[in-house]
């Protein structure tokens, strides 16, 4: 008996055949291989939070990687889970990017136990970014809350690294306790080198502690706003950028001119699985990066 | 075996049983394809089913069966002062077990009935939660071998190990099985936790509950559903406490 | 001649459930020499009592979950002949298909993991797998082959769920496969004969009276006719007279007897009874052992377990090809509960065991009765120790020795001792 | 589309041929329930008489086949504290034979999430592109309402789709594959009469549909948002999952990863889940983003009817209220959509 139906081998189609990039996402056929990769380094920044240096051992694909601020990568610990993770990092920064990551769950507990020089795996970058290039020539006020800074370091690094197409680049910053402060080794830096103004408060001081103590939007009380010529990028959790964004929206700035970053569980990054969706909106696709009247029209997002 | 950089822990184990059938412990020597690599990642130190080691130098204590007798407690707080962590196993550990459905009887007349003139001492049978402070509870009758599989690879690298939240149906129905309801017997299986990959339903038998509540189980309209189908109280009793899991329930 | 014996083993190990040994020798005289279970008591009887016939399987299985399958099927045919009802052919080959499986499992669980280690001088099976890596791999294959028959048919290794009143819920699904491992398994079966011949089986020979199930064509598992081989012989139904359970007052099991102090049941009362009916093959098998009815060593209770095993590989294989040949016909009749009582007797891996249930019209137990194998060895336990320290507490004994010798002993019935005390 | 007739004995050569050369999966009965009524499944077949075309629904529907329930996306060998990615697409063909309009057009709903351009899944597209589909017409099951979600008629999405005259098949043919297959027999061209039996019998179906009034959906579910209507069934519901199950268009998912025992292989698993289940949004930290049945239940009507609207101008429902028929609670969308649409009209 001949064979009437043949075979149809997916692997054998053109673009399946090329190599990965998340970022031509229309040719993207191979969409659960990951690069492989490499922890070259890892800094303890709090009891909770690790600072990972990733490198993808692949040279080409190591190469062709390319993100923008505000995007994420899965990570992917093999046998034990794949997470969402900021790239945290300057996105002109070749070869290796930075991921901040809270011992959180499975993943993130194993990824801290992980040695230097650990086998990895990455997709992506996923997601929508911060419009920086929007934003030349006007303020930028960088609002972050706990972990979120993780993912402002990316835009921070390409203000530092452009400073002279932005004006007034202030930074708001603030954690629980003086012990979660996130990447206190580069105010200096940020502040004195950069010329941006860093504003830090915590909620709960302690006897070490000499810097304001209070909740994010006081320090919005010492920030001159000029509403029509600044951006802002508001990165926490949802109670915080609520209240935040409602500030801000008094004093003037427009809606589509602030931007949050919304954190939702996802497995895939791709938007398949449904898991990130607001409404029906991916996260993942559409997001993270929302400008906030998006975020308004969004049922259920905050 | 080296991963991430680390060698993990070699897990210096122990196993107790208390009253039950054994049926949990022996489950750790069940499904042969893997039982070598498994007891390979564990130091077994105490096993009196199947070994002759009996040791005291253990970290993890896995407890068998429900608490009926006083010498029980004694042995139990031992262990419990022993014991880095101290697991549940099955649902006579977690709950009681089929041995709480002693718990409504005249003790003493039942000694009297099965022992004639030499009665035995025995108690209301406990689960270990109501006598030690417990770890982690692993539900079954049997327990899961892949469940504890995945466990104890959790608890090797010490990292948390998440049981399902949704109940039994959902892994029924992703085994293409008929609703028990459907063909005419009720089944616990809407409020019941899943991860036992819903054997009874597919062998033709509704659930009994033996793995406790989901987690934020609908009674209100499992109990709805019950009723209009027409199931009585003393039906619905016997499901919900063969297991001892519903304490409370019905 | 002075000689001074003692022995006390608090909760026997690589047994199942809790027993004690305790033999004290002084000047060569017994003083004493004792089987004791200590298991706690959960009182299954009265539990059974006002519970549904649809819960009365699954709660007996519970007694014990090595024999699970054993105690289920016990429950539903009690209760099926309470109803009077007989399930339908197809049903009755799968429920001795599972019945086979459970054997073959318990069996080897027994013999490789809870008495071989004796004869291998170690602790337990887990040394073996890195000094007998073979060993431990044939046996797990072997006990996995169990396990899987019991799978197909029960729905699940432990505790079955589709043994039900009126016959067997589900469809089995992969026999073809089962079949040819099965057929493989007898090449195990050969290997794991092989290692036995090289233990050496202490030779200790105690009159004893063996009672098991009697076969009329098939080697017996399921239901028939009770007899013993002094002669005794009794209905199904008449158990009571052929247990004589009582109590003591240091054992949470009762002990029973019936034409001398104590009797036996189990693998080798089975054989010396049924030899007649056995597989050629396992019957070859056990005279390469020296095993020929009727025999009185209990040590070669093992043996006998072993030889059933290859039994029942080939008995499985005669079973698939009929239900392979009768797949659509049904495995279910439809039950009516009714009042009156019912008694169902089965050979599980450690002797015959009797489930009794009385029910009212509407399929609730009023009374229930149910007497486990090892119940009925405990008296014969305690008896063969005694002799058997006799026997052997000899000049040049150590403490040690006969510790392992009355472990051994012990562990030779492969007594389930939570069973007993239900 | 090209149209032939196929007598019923050569179609049953025609079903010989491919059972003699591939998988093929049918519909079967597997039983009866408590009422009596057969129970379906599609499932191997290895005879044709174990095919029941006559079927009304079955329990599941047909995703499964092209989403299963449980799919190694990867799989990973580790060797001296390092690891291989491997990925397999199943590549073998197979035969899906009747088909109803709903579960074909739920392919097709499903071929835009998953064969679209934004990261084309090949897992879906592997199993799609070697999947042979035979459809069948049918009249409207108890319950359904696909002609009020225009899912009761097919186009394409088939290789070949059925119409009963009684003697014989009236065939459509949407692919060269079907027309290759279709060759293999002895198919005859469509006469006159048989077109006009064919529409004949395609009216007597129209007929038989009770239209469910769909107006607005879209708009009215965002002002019913916070309506009584989504407490009073949320209340119902019992966060299961059993209606994404056999819902032949739900496709979210979970992934997750497992080693094996001896520690030497891994793979990366996706489970369907269902928005219906209690953690589907939570995150890390505790919070979930809809921790109440309601808000669960209400999400998952929301994306079939409004959201997937939204991004592709039509429902992701196709009518067959497999979902309403399995639920125990008795949650079904023909009434919530007629309690959404009189919710606030006295
Ligand atoms: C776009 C995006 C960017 C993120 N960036 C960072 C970052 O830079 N640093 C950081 O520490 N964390 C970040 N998170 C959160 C991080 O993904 C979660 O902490 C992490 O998934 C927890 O995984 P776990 O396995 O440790 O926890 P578990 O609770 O064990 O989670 C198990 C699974 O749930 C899912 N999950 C749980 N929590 C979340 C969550 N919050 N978000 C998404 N999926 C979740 C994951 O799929 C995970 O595999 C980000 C989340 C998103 C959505
Ligand atoms: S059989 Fe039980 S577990 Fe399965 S779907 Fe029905 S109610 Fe749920
Ligand atoms: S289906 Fe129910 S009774 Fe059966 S194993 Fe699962 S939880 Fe236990
Ligand atoms: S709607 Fe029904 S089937 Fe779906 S999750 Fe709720 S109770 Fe389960």
């Amino acid at each position: 008996m001949t064979e009437l139906l043949h075979p149809y081998d997916i692997t054998q189609e053109a673009d399946i055949m090329q190599p990965l990039d998340f970022n031509r996402r229309s040719r993207l056929k191979h969409v659960d291989r990951t690069f492989k990769s490499e922890i070259i380094n890892i800094i303890r920044l709090t009891e909770m939070e690790k600072l990972f240096q990733v490198r993808i051992l692949d040279d080409t694909a190591r190469e062709r990687f390319s993100f923008r601020p505000g995007q994420f990568v899965m990570v992917e610990v093999p046998g034990y889970g794949e997470i969402p993770i900021s790239i945290s990092s300057s996105p002109s920064h070749k070869g290796f990017i930075e991921l901040c990551i809270r011992k959180a769950g499975l993943v993130t507990t194993i990824l801290h136990k992980a040695r230097r020089g650990a086998p990895i795996g990455i997709r992506g970058p996923f997601g929508t970014h911060f419009p920086i290039e929007k934003m030349r020539g006007c303020n930028i006020l960088l609002i972050a809350g706990g972990l979120g800074l993780a993912p402002l370091r990316a835009p921070i690094f390409h203000v530092i690294e452009n400073r002279s197409n932005f004006k007034d680049v202030h930074i708001l910053y603030g954690t629980r306790q003086p012990s979660m402060l996130l990447f206190n080794y580069q105010y200096e830096e940020w502040d004195r080198i950069a010329d941006i103004d860093l504003k830090v408060t915590v909620e709960h001081g302690d006897e070490s502690w000499t810097g304001q103590v209070g909740m994010i939007t006081d320090l919005l009380d010492e920030v001159d706003i000029a509403p029509k010529e600044t951006y802002a990028i508001i990165c926490g959790p949802p109670v915080m950028f609520k209240f935040v964004c409602n500030r801000l929206t008094k004093e003037g700035i427009q809606m589509n001119r602030m931007f949050v970053s919304l954190e939702r569980r996802m497995h895939c990054g791709m938007g398949k699985c449904c898991r990130c969706n607001i409404g029906s909106t991916y996260t993942c696709l559409s997001g993270p990066v929302f400008d906030y009247w998006t975020v308004l029209n969004l049922k259920e997002a905050i | 075996m080296k991963y991430l950089g680390i060698e993990p822990e070699v897990l210096k184990i122990a196993v107790f049983d208390f009253t039950g059938c054994e049926g949990c412990e022996l489950q750790l020597a069940n499904k042969e394809e893997t039982v070598a690599d498994f007891l390979k990642v564990l130091d077994v130190v105490n096993f009196r089913e199947i070994s002759s080691v009996e040791g005291d130098d253990y970290d993890i204590a896995l407890i068998e069966g429900a608490v009926t007798r006083g010498d029980e407690i004694t042995r139990l707080i031992q262990i419990r002062k022993q014991a880095r962590l101290l697991v549940a196993l099955g649902s006579c550990a977690c709950f009681g077990g089929v041995n709480r459905l002693k718990n409504v009887l005249d003790l003493n007349k039942v000694n009297r009935e099965v022992y004639g003139k030499d009665p035995k001492e025995t108690l209301p049978a406990r689960a270990i939660k109501e006598i030690v402070p417990v770890d982690l509870e692993i539900p079954g009758c049997p327990i899961n071998k892949d469940e504890l599989e995945r466990i104890v690879q959790h608890l090797i690298w010490d990292i948390p190990f998440q049981f399902p939240v949704y109940p039994v149906c959902f892994e029924c129905k992703q085994r293409y099985t008929t609703c028990i309801f459907e063909l005419g017997q009720l089944c616990l299986g809407p409020i019941t936790r899943g991860g036992c990959n819903a054997p009874c339903p597919a062998g033709g038998l509704g659930c009994y509950g033996c793995r406790g509540p989901a987690a934020d189980p609908n009674y209100s309209e499992f109990f709805t559903i019950a009723r209009e189908r027409g199931y009585k109280k003393k039906e619905l009793d016997e499901h919900f406490n063969f297991f001892g899991g519903f304490e409370g329930v019905g | 001649m002075k000689l001074d014996l003692s022995v006390d083993v608090h909760h026997l190990t690589r047994v199942e459930g809790h027993g004690n040994i305790m033999v004290q020798v002084r000047d060569g005289k017994i003083q004493e020499a004792r089987w004791d279970v200590v298991e706690t008591p959960r009182y299954f009887e009265a539990i059974l009592k006002g519970k549904h016939y649809t819960s009365a399987g699954l709660l007996t299985a519970r007694i014990c979950g090595i024999c699970s399958f054993g105690h289920c099927l016990a429950s539903l045919r009690a209760t099926e002949n309470a109803f009077g009802i007989s399930i339908p052919e197809r049903a009755a080959w799968l429920r001795l298909l599972a019945k086979h499986g459970e054997t073959l499992q318990s069996h080897c669980l027994h013999l490789f993991f809870l008495a071989a280690p004796d004869f291998l001088n170690t602790s337990s099976v887990i040394p073996l797998l890195e000094s007998h890596p073979e060993v431990v791999a044939l046996a797990l294959r072997l006990k996995g082959l169990g396990n899987r028959l019991c799978e197909v048919t029960g729905g699940r290794a432990t505790h079955p769920v589709s043994l039900q009143v009126g016959g067997v819920t589900l469809m089995p699904e992969g026999l073809g496969s089962l079949r040819d491992e099965l057929q493989h398994s007898l090449d195990d079966l050969a290997m794991a004969v092989e290692l036995f011949h090289t233990f050496e089986i202490p030779d200790f020979v105690r009159e004893t009276e063996f009672v098991s199930l009697k076969g009329e064509n098939e080697y017996p598992f399921i239901g028939g006719r009770l007899i013993s081989s002094d002669g005794v012989e009794h209905a199904e139904h008449e158990y009571l007279p052929m247990t004589n359970e009582y109590t003591d007052k240091n054992n949470t099991s009762k002990w029973c007897k019936l034409s001398r102090e104590s009797f036996a049941v189990g693998a080798l009362a089975r054989f010396n009874n049924n030899h007649h009916l056995i597989h050629p093959q396992a019957l070859d098998i056990a005279s390469s052992f020296g095993l020929t009815p009727v025999c009185h060593n209990p040590f070669m209770n093992n043996i006998a377990q072993l030889v059933e095993c290859v039994h029942v590989v080939h008995d499985s294989i005669r079973l698939i090809d009929k239900l392979l040949e009768s797949d659509s016909e049904p495995t279910m009749v439809p039950v009516t509960p009714r009042a009156g009582e019912g008694v169902g007797a089965v050979e599980v891996p450690r002797g015959i065991l009797y489930h009794s249930y009385k029910y009212d019209e509407k399929g609730n137990i009023t009374k229930a009765d149910c007497v486990i194998p090892t119940t009925q060895n405990n008296a014969n336990i305690h008896y063969s120790l005694k002799d058997l320290v006799e026997q052997f507490a000899v000049q040049g004994m150590t403490d040690e020795k006969l510790e392992l010798l009355c472990s051994m002993l012990v562990r030779a019935y492969d007594p389930c001792v939570s069973c007993s005390v239900h | 589309m090209l149209f032939k007739t196929l007598s019923k004995p050569e179609f049953r050569n025609l079903v010989d041929l491919l059972l003699g050369s591939t998988e093929v999966i049918a519909p079967k009965q597997i039983g009866v329930n408590n009422d009596g009524k057969p129970l379906h499944h599609y499932l191997p077949v290895q005879e044709f008489e174990e095919i029941d075309l006559e079927y009304e629904i079955t329990e599941y529907s047909a995703k499964s086949y092209f989403l299963p329930f449980r799919e190694n996306l990867s799989s990973c060998r580790f060797e001296d504290d390092d690891w291989t990615q491997e990925i397999h697409y199943r590549l073998q063909p197979r035969v899906l034979m009747g088909l109803h309009s709903c579960d074909i057009n739920a392919l097709l709903k499903l071929d835009k999430v998953l064969a679209g351009d934004r990261f084309p899944s090949p897992y879906f597209i592997s199993r799609r592109r070697n999947t042979f589909i035979i459809g069948i017409d049918h009249y409207p099951c108890e319950g359904g309402f696909c002609q009020s979600v225009g899912a009761d008629v097919v186009t394409h999405g088939f290789d070949l789709y059925l119409t009963d005259l009684g003697d014989r098949y009236f065939v459509a043919i949407n692919s060269d594959h079907g027309y290759n297959v279709l060759m293999q027999v002895d198919a005859k061209d469509t006469t006159g009469q048989d077109n006009k039996d064919y529409l004949e019998a395609r009216q007597r179906i129209a007929s038989k549909f009770e239209p469910l009034n769909m107006h607005n959906l879209p708009n009215l579910m965002d002002i019913e948002f916070e309506s009584e209507v989504w407490k009073r069934w949320g209340k119902k519901c019992l966060s299961c999952g059993s209606c994404t199950m056999v819902c032949p268009t739900c496709y979210c998912y979970g992934v997750d990863e497992r080693v094996s025992m001896d520690g030497r292989e891994g793979a990366k698993v996706k489970q369907l889940y269902s928005c219906n289940l209690l953690d589907f949004a939570a995150v890390a930290g505790g919070h979930n983003f809809r921790a109440d049945r309601e808000t669960r239940l209400k999400y998952r009507y929301y994306h079939q009817h409004r959201g997937f609207m939204e991004t592709y101008e039509e429902p992701l429902c196709v009518g067959c209220n497999r979902c309403g028929r399995v639920c125990l609670a008795g949650i079904n969308p023909p009434e919530i959509i007629r309690d959404l649409q009189t919710e606030d009209q006295v």
